[in-house]
């Protein structure tokens, strides 16, 4: 098979509609009430030195997956563990994805169409995009985030109109605290869920530079969550907002342009449909590509449908209900910990000490 | 092939017995002439020329044939053969070879020319005397302009070549002649500038015309279902065309041509997904007209395919989307009417590309009542009588004329049609998406010789998309595509005409 | 449920899993059926009513133990 | 062969299809489109709930028409899933432009409608709510409109008409009612809606407004005093305002046209006690006058303005002195401005805030600015 390649440009439209995609409909968390974009702002910072680490590692070893770093720098037996790991938080990932998903959907609109249907939809979808090779779903996705952002931007642009900005006021009024803990909740979900991504810029182009993708990628992805915090807060105001589970596709219902042109939050629904797909499509991509090393494999794709109709199962039953869903993302913040932060740093540590030590192996740095 | 008949004893120095061999394996075609006639000077030498009436040029072979032979006095020499003599000295021919091979004969008498045998030699002297009746260069029927050249290609390989040849006069272009098919012998010529095309993609075409074996090509599709790239694709990756200008025009690009013989359509490749919104027109009219036609052409396109399931989708699952006065008014159409939405569209759809189907099959004079009573009795009545409610009248008849637009993907769109539609059914517009994700990833995942088929649109930046959504000025498309040209990139000075220069 | 799910792994087996085991590598095959019966016997218990144990609450109570939450 | 085979993936989603029909596929003409819902006191049961249908006369040429359907239970969702067994139609909410709640179901407390509201992804939050100034909010559906075959959306139009021309009471949408009752430092009002006679029939009428404390309702304003409610809230933007002139004992009426208002609420701490100053700054033109009069001097001009300046401020400080005394509850939004402006104060008078409400220093300075009078250079002139 020949070496699949993605382009700076088509990593860094993957991880900005990887970073909007859940959280785009389910919103950044409420802990600091009106002042939750101060929240995405320090989330914003707190992320930089995190993802320039995980970009660090893509750039110690180049044409490298996180796997294979893994197996290179722990060995055999410890390797396949830590990258079983892996595997499971980008498995479980994808779970959690697929299953929100399909919940908005059978919420908003089809009430009574079994979700499982619309998760084997969004999964088949998704298996036959990642078959097609990397460079399909990099295609695709640098295609699909035009779409994207001229949508957001025009939503954008369209709720500035009818923001109320003394729902701005006061700021600080619960004081900084809460701030500091809706960052760290935007920190996990999604900002640091981009450690993915050590699996997928491996395939960038020989060149292109994987702190350029992370950089920006965050600076844009972020940016984008704050312009839809700052809309939603403008727009609805608290308390309304902390009742509401999908609070941009409720501001965006309330936009008006002339009489005509109303009821825009379909366009809501359609975007987080085509980055839902993106972010399915990766972790899926994640899972196969890493149980496909475990068990050294070399071609990842024959795992794919496997593991994702095992996705669709856990996803039926990994909640009870909509509620346990939405309460599972406190829990979420502390069980991605060792995922998002110690493994990362753990492998980055060993990794600089094994290149340092080993001359020999090592990759000439630029 | 033949292989019974070209045992090399069968051939002989005898008249008699060549023309028997002859006579025996074109038995019972009556359309093989065989014209025996004698030098007035020399009775002696015996000729005969055969030939197959119909496809020959009469005027060829009695003033350049058989009267130079009949008329002139032939001196025979001891050095010299008399089927030498022949070819050197008597026949006025400016294609004229020497052979004993009897396959060359049987081609040669198939092919229109004329076997000269005479006694006592064994070999046969081919001269070319085809005149095969050809059409006259009209302009296609398929693919007209309002601008720009008018000819057309015709049946014949040869004049097409020449019309190719005439826009392009350099030593660059290249035509390699093939022959395909056991039975029907088609010459199939691969056209390329060579510089420009990729090396690569010729090989490959080459080594795919190697793999056909069919008995039998008559039209260019026979080969094409041979060639292209995801062969069970809605979508075409090889192109085809019926103007020699556009040929023309996609060699400059780097592209190969294949022109056939006996079929007035000539086959280019690599095809990519945006050739099916650039026409010709494109390039002959103004810039900003051929642009804006072009947007027009590509959401023609969309709403060709989608209409009738966003339609469904709006008014089946998201009626709240649809504002007041219009649920109205839509509900109010379709008070009475006793189909559910879907199967009111799947058979208006149905109707209405029966009715398109008739059209091009029916007589030009039929076509005209037919629309009358298709579109206005038929639609009248059915509004009328509550069995159809009228929007979905309108979107099904827009979706149709608007597929008219593209004559090359009214298959394709008809079926997407119906897979939108389905979906929409499913899931609403969430479903409709979802199909138009999967049109996406698999118009993403084809190839066409190699070059992604969606090559200039999945990364839009700005100097891929001259040509694409919007036709730039020529002066401003200094470089040619990159994904096929990439050999010799640069089309053109810019003629002095910087479009920086030109905003000043 | 189980019906459509049926079919749909049916479908699964027919296209994708036949040319995998055409292709004569029996890790992956058995790779890809185990991984296939699982998540199949798992639809088919939460079709019939099972409920399964979710992951979830698990990770949650673990988290919970550990005394941050 | 790997390369072209995924594309058969589609074939097991049109078998779904196949087998599955479609779950949430409904006719559009099957649906039974509610345009408003009234709720009153059942009978029976606690609640009564009508609800107006858009409805198709049979014909030729159909026509659309109101139909009123109501059922009884005692929450709001059984209320209307009984009327359901009338009608023999499932109602469909997403168009659903008015919610009219009669007084007796708002002094109970509105409370679980709007939760119902709230919660359902089918109801849209940019519902107006508005209280019946009748006995039943039945009464208000049953009564005729207009234009309009759809009374609800008749309420709708009327709205856009009060911001343009009235400003005799606002919309407030459901978000904007879950704002005020959950928010710090404000309560809600409603708009009302009655019926009045118009040519000899009944007719609703868009007018005033319903003061609420907490999720109850505990009084009424008519829609002159609303307009001066709206004036604190900053929520005119066009209308008249009628001045009397008191002018040499020749009491004048004036009507000036609002172009343009602007509100300010600045909260204060005076000896050791929270008051507020509103500002308000008014661009008027003149349209009318009633007295031949013609203030075209410099200083009839400045006295016009005087006045027209304190009449507004009387009249906004009757309506603050009004709210404060009768009800004591702050439907000016007093409270949100000092958790948005002081939110230290804020944090140490929140508990007290209604107390603290009810006595609070309201001081109002008015400024009317007259731009134009018409085209008309002066007033008619009746000779002898």
């Amino acid at each position: 098979m020949p070496k699949e390649f993605i382009t700076e440009r088509q990593g860094l439209n993957m991880m900005v509609l990887f970073i909007i995609g859940s959280t785009l409909v389910v919103g950044v968390t409420d802990a600091a009430k009106q002042d939750s974009w101060l929240s995405v702002i320090l989330a914003i910072i707190m992320a930089l030195p995190m993802l320039m680490l995980y970009a660090r590692i893509v750039h110690l070893f180049p044409g490298q997956d996180i796997f294979m770093v893994i197996h290179r720098v722990f060995g055999r037996i410890v390797g396949k563990v830590l990258s079983l790991f892996f595997v499971w938080y980008a498995f479980h990932l994808g779970v959690l994805v697929i299953r929100n998903f399909s919940e908005f959907l059978s919420e908003i609109s089809l009430t009574e169409t079994p979700q499982y249907l619309i998760q084997l939809v969004v999964v088949i979808l998704g298996v036959w995009m990642v078959k097609g090779s990397i460079e399909v779903l990099g295609r695709w996705t640098s295609f699909v985030f035009n779409i994207v952002l001229v949508i957001i931007i025009g939503i954008c642009l369209m709720a500035f109109t009818e923001t109320n900005f003394a729902n701005f006021t006061p700021m600080l009024y619960g004081g900084f605290r809460p701030v500091i803990d809706g960052a760290y909740s935007i920190f996990s979900f999604p900002l640091a869920e981009t450690i993915i991504f050590t699996a997928v810029l491996s395939f960038l182009k020989p060149g292109a530079n994987s702190y350029k993708v992370y950089n920006r990628g965050l600076w844009i992805g972020g940016g984008i969550l704050l312009a839809i915090t700052l809309g939603n807060i403008g727009v609805l105001g608290y308390p309304f907002l902390s009742t509401q589970y999908y609070p941009s596709y409720i501001t965006v219902s309330l936009i008006d342009l002339g009489t005509f042109f109303r009821r825009f939050e379909i366009l809501v629904a359609v975007v987080f449909l085509l980055c839902g797909l993106v972010k399915v499509s990766i972790c899926l991509f994640c899972t196969a590509n890493g149980l496909a090393k475990i068990f050294n494999t070399h071609d990842y794709r024959v795992l794919l449908a496997p593991v994702a109709l095992l996705n669709v199962s856990l996803a039926l039953f990994i909640y009870p209900s909509m509620q346990a869903m939405f309460e599972w993302v406190n829990v979420y913040r502390y069980y991605a910990i060792p995922f998002q932060i110690l493994l990362p740093l753990l492998i980055w540590i060993c990794a600089e000490a094994k290149l340092r030590l080993s001359k020999t192996g090592a990759i000439e740095k630029d | 092939m033949y292989k019974g008949f070209s045992e090399e004893n069968n051939w002989t120095e005898s008249l008699q017995q060549n023309e028997a061999l002859l006579r025996e394996l074109f038995k019972n075609d009556d359309t093989i002439i065989y014209r025996h006639f004698e030098n007035q000077f020399n009775s002696d030498l015996k000729f005969a020329a055969i030939f197959s009436s119909g496809i020959v040029n009469n005027e060829i072979i009695n003033e350049n044939i058989i009267l130079p032979i009949v008329a002139n006095n032939i001196r025979l020499t001891d050095k010299v053969k008399l089927i030498d003599v022949l070819k050197n000295q008597i026949i006025i021919s400016n294609d004229i070879t020497k052979t004993r091979e009897l396959d060359n004969i049987i081609q040669a008498i198939l092919n229109g020319n004329t076997v000269l045998l005479h006694d006592g030699a064994s070999e046969a002297l081919i001269i070319n005397s085809k005149d095969w009746p050809t059409r006259v260069i009209s302009e296609p029927e398929n693919e007209k302009g309002s601008l720009g050249p008018r000819e057309g290609f015709t049946e014949s390989l040869l004049i097409n070549l020449a019309m190719v040849k005439r826009k392009l006069k350099t030593h660059e272009l290249k035509f390699k002649f093939r022959v395909l098919g056991s039975r029907s012998q088609t010459k199939i010529c691969i056209c390329y500038i060579e510089g420009l095309a990729n090396e690569a993609i010729l090989a490959e075409l080459e080594t795919r015309l190697d793999k056909i074996h069919l008995d039998g090509i008559l039209d260019a599709n026979y080969i094409v279902e041979f060639i292209k790239d995801a062969p069970l694709s809605l979508f075409k990756t090889v192109g085809n065309t019926e103007r020699p200008d556009v040929v023309a025009g996609k060699l400059l690009e780097g592209r190969i041509a294949l022109i056939l013989d006996g079929t007035p359509v000539a086959i280019t490749l690599p095809y990519l997904f945006v050739e099916y919104f650039q026409t010709n027109d494109d390039y002959y009219n103004s810039f900003f007209i051929a642009s804006i036609t072009r947007i027009i052409r590509l959401f023609s396109f969309i709403l060709t395919i989608s209409a009738p399931a966003v339609f469904l989708a709006l008014t089946a699952f998201h009626q709240e989307i649809i504002p007041e006065p219009l649920l109205l008014s839509i509900s109010l159409s379709r008070q009475r009417v006793p189909f559910p939405t879907i199967i009111e569209a799947l058979i208006l759809g149905l109707v209405f590309e029966s009715m398109r189907e008739a059209g091009v099959r029916a007589s030009s004079n039929i076509g005209t009542s037919l629309s009358i009573v298709g579109a206005l009795i038929l639609g009248q009545a059915a509004v009328d009588a509550h069995f159809f409610s009228a929007p979905m009248l309108i979107i099904v008849g827009f979706t149709v004329v608007a597929g008219l637009m593209f004559p090359k993907l009214s298959g394709a769109s008809m079926i997407l049609r119906l897979i939108l539609l389905f979906f929409a059914a499913l899931m609403g517009i969430y479903g409709y998406i979802f199909a138009l994700s999967g049109l996406f990833i698999h118009l993403f995942q084809i190839r066409s010789f190699g070059v992604p088929y969606m090559s200039p649109l999945n990364s839009l930046n700005f100097q891929d998309l001259k040509d694409t959504i919007i036709r730039a000025p020529w002066w401003y498309m200094e470089y040619r595509p990159k994904f096929i040209g990439a050999l010799n990139r640069i089309r053109q000075s810019n003629g002095d005409r910087k479009l920086e220069k030109k905003l000043r | 449920m189980i019906l459509i799910m049926t079919l749909v792994y049916g479908l699964f087996l027919l296209l994708d899993f036949i040319p995998i085991y055409r292709g004569k590598n029996r890790k992956i095959t058995w790779l890809y059926l185990s991984l296939f019966i699982l998540s199949y016997s798992m639809t088919v218990l939460i079709g019939f009513g099972v409920n399964l144990p979710s992951p979830a609450p698990l990770i949650k109570s673990i988290i919970t133990s550990l005394g941050i939450f | 062969m790997r390369k072209n085979y995924a594309k058969f993936l589609f074939l097991p989603l049109i078998m779904i299809f196949l087998i599955s029909g479609c779950w949430n596929y409904r006719e559009i003409e099957g649906l039974a489109i509610v345009a408003g819902i009234a709720v009153d006191r059942g009978i029976h049961h606690k609640y009564l709930a009508t609800m107006e249908i858009i409805g198709f006369k049979p014909g030729q040429e159909s026509e659309i028409e109101s139909k009123l359907v109501s059922g009884e239970g005692d929450s709001i969702l059984e209320a209307i899933r009984n009327s359901y067994n009338i009608s023999g139609q499932m109602g469909y909410f997403n168009h659903t432009r008015a919610l009219i709640i009669s007084q007796d179901v708002a002094k109970m407390g509105i409370l679980p409608i709007t939760d119902l509201l709230f919660r359902s992804p089918l109801i849209r939050v940019s519902l107006a709510i508005l209280i019946s100034k009748e006995k039943t909010a039945g009464e208000v559906l049953a009564a005729r409109s207009l234009n309009q075959p759809i009374k609800s959306f008749q309420i709708c139009e009327a709205f856009a008409v009060q911001q343009k021309a009235l400003s005799k009471t606002a919309e407030i949408k459901v978000f904007e009612a879950v704002n005020a009752m959950g928010g710090e430092g404000t309560d809600l009002f409603l708009p009302t809606v009655g019926v009045i006679s118009n040519q000899g029939q009944p007719t609703m009428e868009l007018s005033g407004m319903a003061v609420f404390q907490q999720d109850k309702l505990v009084g009424l304003l008519d829609g002159e005093e609303s307009k001066y409610v709206l004036f604190i809230r900053n929520k005119v933007q066009e209308g008249i305002l009628l001045e009397n002139m008191d002018r040499e004992a020749n009491a004048t009426l004036i009507s000036f046209k609002i172009l343009k208002n602007q509100t300010w609420i600045k909260p204060v701490l005076a000896k050791g006690k929270p008051g507020v100053k509103i500002a308000v700054k008014t661009t008027v033109d003149i349209w009318e006058l009633d007295s031949p009069l013609n203030y075209d001097s410099e200083q009839d001009r400045k006295m016009l303005k005087s006045q027209a300046e304190k009449e507004l401020q009387a009249n906004i400080l009757r309506i603050v002195r009004k709210v404060q005394q009768n009800y004591g509850t702050d439907i000016f939004g007093f409270g949100s401005q000092f958790r948005s402006q002081m939110p230290e104060l804020w944090k140490e008078i929140k508990p007290e805030w209604r107390d603290y409400f009810t006595q609070l220093k309201v001081a109002v300075k008015a400024e009317v600015e007259i731009q134009k009078s018409g085209m008309a250079i002066k007033s008619l002139k009746v000779e002898d």
